[in-house]
């Protein structure tokens, strides 16, 4: 199974993007990753990001070759994908548990598989 | 110039067929029309729904409906048809020997055996020399578990595997140093003895393989040292976990996995000569049919009082004394069908929340009475629009005179009418005499083996699952057919489609399925449903209807009723008639309404004696009318 | 100290168990070796295989094969299997009546009739009440055709539809103004006859649905306007358009479709009593199946002489007679296999390249001597080690000796030896007696369904297919399991396997399908052809060996051989027998050998008289050579 | 069934990007779009680009939300995708005929469906 290390440029393997704004990662990015690499699909991690999150989300979602994209912040968590409006994500929740960013990010990387979602508690 | 209607009030519709006849003779049909029926066939609630209709055909012409010189009634089938079903096995694993939940995500691979420890126990506690199973609750988090495993592992112990609760078997497969097989997902972990033989087994990723050791009772065996005895008491467990892509198998002193047969009561079947055999439901479809078609032509059917299926017949009684206004012990049931089914249902004393597909009788039964009252119904209809109501004909023969207007028939000729809670056949003769023949499962069967195969829960998805093709959503703007054509769409689908399974509805629209099913499983639980009713009743009613006992002696055999409109049945049924060299297939009344309007149209010809529509003459009693309205002044 | 080697040698391996023995009695097995047998079993060029595989046993604990004290062998059994096939049905389009080709671009929906005419034909010929489908030529550009098809709708001519030579469909159709349905990619175009009513249909695109006039005979009726009995002459063009998401239908005057049965000849099966039974092979496999049951014990099978399954019958005479040095007419086939199959075949007169699904029926047959002359491959063996070789017994008892060390078995036991030509069977009842039986039907015949039913042509190809788990490769960095799974992967694939069907194969390798075949379908082929062999004779097979004929006697039941490694076949038997109560599950020789071994162990357990490895003690006939070897001065 | 328009920006729909050698488009572009259009994928046509054809392609692939990228000169055509290295189209074939830019245009929609490829002559 694939695993998600930091993928660095030129690295060929497809990956889920998650961009944490701030420069350093929210503590529910952790949780979001958690859910990705038990689901076995690849990603990577970027910090420092600035301004809206779902604007960002969908960004990423553009430049990931799984057409996902994640943005977390302290606040706020959201999973976009390439193909939709930019201001229409697949989930956008403030003030996520961290079991619930957990389940994002394993919904996150369902969406990468195709397989169903679980429901985000 | 005259106008005259044919009325067919069916269960679910009442169609009309107008007809215009000129002044110099002529007769044509002009107008088709449809609304849904109101309240139960046979009553007067289905008036409102037929003048509606008529009212409908009538604007297509620009008339009232109050100018039709004359409405010719069916005299509906007399019967009512109903469906339920009994669970007839159940699974109970003791002692949590088992687990089989098959999670998606489990971690590691291979076959571990040990003795089962929690996690958090402490080392001195345990000698190196017996291998250890890990259970890890969700109180722990996965980081702690991988430290944990390591450091047993760095002091000499043989870790060999782990059950986990949480979903949480990569992050720790990931983090450890060992490769041992990790299932995660169970649920209800505290339920799992400690202290016990414990194996787990995970089948190699990316592979197709599934596993192989435990699912093999002399694999269990092995790993736990079983005496011939002992394996052959874990049959079952074996047997549930073959398939499993992971599992775990736990040796308890009375530990066991049970497939019991719930007692499901008996039938018993009544002959028309008035013997009465008795026959478990717990025994099956086949030794079911084989009694009913044993003591054919059947007189009534009983079931068990407080079973389902008992609770379905008297229902079925119940519905027919309404409509009848007979009393409900003289209302017999005259055909039942049972399919073999399954049925997806909890395991008791699963510990990861298991289900497993348990066996089920489903049955479809028949009331069947003398006649239903239409005449109430032709009074009702000609207060309303002020025309003459006569009942032209018995439902099933005007079903044959309508579908003899399909392009490339001729007598003798079969008709299978295909509803929703009854089959119907009849069958017309080189002399024109036409017998006829009602038995029970039909579209309503079918709908609710796919509720039940499926795990929907909902008739109303399961009527769609049955009408319409399933697709996965690819992307937002692909989708997969069952047969495996990508289509690309111009728009994206909902964002909520997205990876689902879903309908592919008529007007364009796509209905998401409720339960993870791909469209291949879907496909195979529809057709298998279908088939088992539609292609066995067909069979078994033109088996019934046929003079000689041989099928090949019917040379036409015309699909009508609404079930002929799927998409599926009645090319599985002219596929299994074709041996017989039948032409078989579904009906075009008057070239162009499809299996549509058949009754309505032969009421119609039944009382112009055929016109040009039919080429031969109409036998005296298929073209009188079964009664004439009594003056207005009775 | 001494060391013991057991030599198996199979068909396909030779394998070899070897057994130490302390100067204090006790004995170990040591090492298991595998090597593939060399030549024909059965005869001296056997001896090269055994001498390597012993080397390799040696090997792993130090020692020389010349060190070995005592070889024992295997009297093989005299058995060689062989299989053929013959295709029964075949399909006939005289005047290109129908085309049902299914090209995956149609263009356009619906149902249009008309006379078929050229694209270029002249307006001024035509008359604007006739209907017109066109007929396109690869002469002829698509826009052009797009061009003309307007014109002719400008001027008022009603074009119903579209017949294209080239794959164009969709170019047409996104370049009129008229909405009409448009088949293409009919290589054949120049023999469809002109002038002729014609009908076209195409199902509308991504709903799933199919078409429903042409594959209706009534429905071709009404465009055609047929009589009754020419209804009924196209039945076959309606059910052959079953299924179809377009088709074409053309009304000739002698037009015909024709499924046609094949004369294949007869089998003439001879009884143990004397007495022969002529079976026409075109019957099929059921009928084959009752009259080989009637006929048992089989005494012998002859062909149709110039049929496949006739060659193949002598064939296998011409091997055994190879190996024993017997003439042809004395060696006697005892069993057959017949499983009915499909194979796609050309359809003749077809005009776009049609294939359709032929009836065939598969036979295995089997030939058996008294005794295979492994004297002389002992002797080979004894020149080139100088060790000492004994043939120490009949490979079938040997077989259940080495079963027996399976953890959780007990006697009674049945064994079932799945290999490549044949499945063998014994049993050992209480007082350890062993009976035993081969049939025809195994690993060979499983391969060759897959083959033929896939349209492989390609055994190699079919090995692997029933070997390894299909996938489709999505990305090139992600694959679809057969059960929707998806996997991602590290390295992407090579792109040639892009989109493709593979096979996963042990080694983490990707082997492409060279048809186009989706997962599901090649594992719904797959395991039909080893439930239609393995499960089918596994029944067979028990059922003759059981003493009371009654299977559920047999309280366990242990699989052996190269075919119970499958990852798909062992499980499937276990299901059919469950329902029987039987511990059926793959060996586990030595509670680590799994199904291998079995013959190999048992030899070398019925010298030292089971040891500590069986439970009871053997009987003088299983514990005593089946000769000794003259000493050398012989 | 999708048409091949020429997309604009903002466009949703994923498309094929066909690029083109120099000012105006090769004729070959013509055989390509009539194999992409018969196959009812959606492409778009874009002209005026300079250099090396492989490298061309790749990009285009990069780009695409389809991942098929295809770059036609009036002597060479290139098919390819953006999950292979850059040096190693799918396909890559000078001086092609009339037909086969057409089975090649083919075979990108179908490499972009995952259905399986023609053989090309
Ligand atoms: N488009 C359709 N495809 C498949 N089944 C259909 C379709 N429309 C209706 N049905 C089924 O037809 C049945 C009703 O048939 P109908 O002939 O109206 O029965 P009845 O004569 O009892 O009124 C129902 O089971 C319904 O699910
Ligand atoms: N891994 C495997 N999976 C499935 N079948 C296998 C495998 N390995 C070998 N076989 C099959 O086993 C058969 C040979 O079995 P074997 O026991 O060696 O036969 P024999 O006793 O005739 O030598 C062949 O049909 C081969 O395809
Ligand atoms: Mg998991
Ligand atoms: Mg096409």
């Amino acid at each position: 199974m694939s695993r998600g290390d930091a993928g660095s440029d030129g690295d060929d393997v497809p990956r889920i993007y998650v961009r944490s704004l701030g420069e350093t990662a929210s503590a529910l990015v952790e949780y979001v990753e958690h859910g990705i690499e038990e689901e076995g699909v690849p990603w990577v991690v970027e910090s420092g990001f600035d301004g809206d999150c779902v604007a960002i989300a969908h960004e990423a979602a553009v430049e990931s070759p799984l057409k996902i994209g994640v943005c977390v912040s302290d606040t706020r968590l959201v999973v976009h994908h390439k193909q939709l409006a930019a201001d229409a994500p697949v989930f956008d929740v403030t003030d996520p548990a961290a079991a619930s960013a957990r389940y994002l990010g394993s919904n996150a990387a369902r969406l990468a598989k195709g397989t169903p979602l679980r429901p985000v508690e | 110039m005259a106008y005259i209607a044919g009325v067919d009030i069916g269960n679910s519709s009442t169609e009309v067929a107008l007809l215009r006849t000129s002044d110099d003779g002529t007769h044509e049909f002009v107008a088709s029309a449809l609304y849904r029926t109101t309240g139960l066939k046979g009553t007067k609630k289905n008036v409102p729904g037929v003048v509606n209709a008529l009212t409908r055909a009538a604007e297509q012409v620009g008339i009232d409906p109050g100018d039709i010189d004359r409405v010719l009634l069916n005299e509906a089938a007399p019967v009512i048809g109903d469906v339920a079903m009994e669970t007839i096995t159940e699974t109970v694993i003791t002692e949590s020997t088992m687990i089989g939940h098959d999670p998606s995500t489990p971690g590691g691979v291979g076959l571990g055996t040990g003795t089962s420890v929690e996690i958090t126990a402490d080392m001195a506690d345990h000698d190196p020399a017996d291998p250890v199973i890990f259970l890890v609750p969700d109180s722990v988090d996965f980081a702690d578990a991988a430290a944990r495993i390591n450091e047993w592992h760095e002091n000499g112990y043989d870790v060999e595997g782990a059950i986990v609760q949480r979903d949480d078997a990569v992050l720790i497969h990931n983090r450890i140093d060992v490769e041992i097989p990790i299932l995660d997902e169970v649920s209800d972990l505290d339920k799992i003895p400690r202290g016990q033989p414990t194996a787990v087994e995970v089948a190699p990723q990316a592979t197709g393989k599934t596993i192989d050791e435990l699912s093999n009772p002399y694999g269990i065996a092995t790993v736990f040292d079983l005496s011939a005895e002992e394996t052959q008491k874990i049959i079952p467990v074996a047997r549930a976990l073959v398939g499993n892509k992971s599992a775990v198998v736990i040796k308890t002193p009375r530990g066991d996995v049970e497939e019991r047969t719930i007692p499901a009561g008996n039938l018993h079947i009544v002959s028309g000569r008035g013997s009465t055999t008795e026959v478990p439901v717990d025994q099956g479809a086949e030794v079911i049919m084989e009694a009913v078609m044993n003591n054919w032509p059947v007189s009534d059917v009983r079931g068990e009082s407080g079973s389902n299926i008992g609770g379905m017949l008297n229902r079925a009684r119940d519905s027919m004394a309404e409509v009848t206004g007979q009393p409900m012990d003289s209302i017999e049931i005259r055909d039942i069908m049972a399919v073999d089914t399954l049925i997806p249902q909890a395991v008791q004393g699963s510990v990861a929340g298991e289900h497993s597909m348990e066996s089920a009788v489903a049955l479809a039964a028949m009331v069947k009475t003398q006649q239903l009252p239409m005449r109430q119904i032709a009074d009702g209809i000609e207060a309303e629009l002020g025309t003459t109501v006569v009942i032209q004909g018995v439902e099933a023969n005007m079903a044959v005179l309508g579908s003899l207007t399909t392009p490339g028939t001729d007598v003798p000729i079969a008709i299978l009418d295909m509803g929703g809670g009854s089959t119907d056949a009849a069958y017309m003769d080189v002399d024109k005499e036409i017998d006829s023949i009602h038995l029970s499962g039909a579209g309503d069967m079918v709908t609710m083996l796919i509720d039940s195969e499926l795990g929907l829960d909902d008739r109303d998805v399961a009527e769609a699952v049955k009408k319409y093709p399933s697709a996965k959503v690819q992307t937002l703007f692909s989708i997969r057919e069952e047969d495996g054509t990508v289509d690309f769409l111009d728009e994206p689908v909902d964002p909520s489609l997205f990876g689902r399974t879903v309908l592919l509805e008529d007007d364009g629209e796509m209905r998401p399925v409720p339960v993870r099913k791909s469209p291949e499983e879907i496909r195979r639980v529809r057709r298998r449903a279908k088939r088992n009713v539609f292609v066995t009743n067909a069979e078994r009613a033109l088996n019934l209807i046929t003079p000689t006992e041989s099928i090949r002696q019917i040379p036409f055999v015309v699909m009508v009723g609404r079930s002929s409109l799927d998409f599926e049945i009645p090319e599985m049924i002219s596929d299994a008639l074709a041996e017989y060299g039948i032409v078989c297939g579904r009906a075009n009344v008057r070239g162009e309404m499809g299996p549509r309007n058949a009754v309505a149209t032969g009421l119609v010809l039944s009382h112009i004696g055929g016109g040009q529509y039919l080429d031969f003459e109409l036998p005296a009693e298929l073209s009188t009318s079964l009664e004439r309205t009594p003056t207005k002044t009775d």
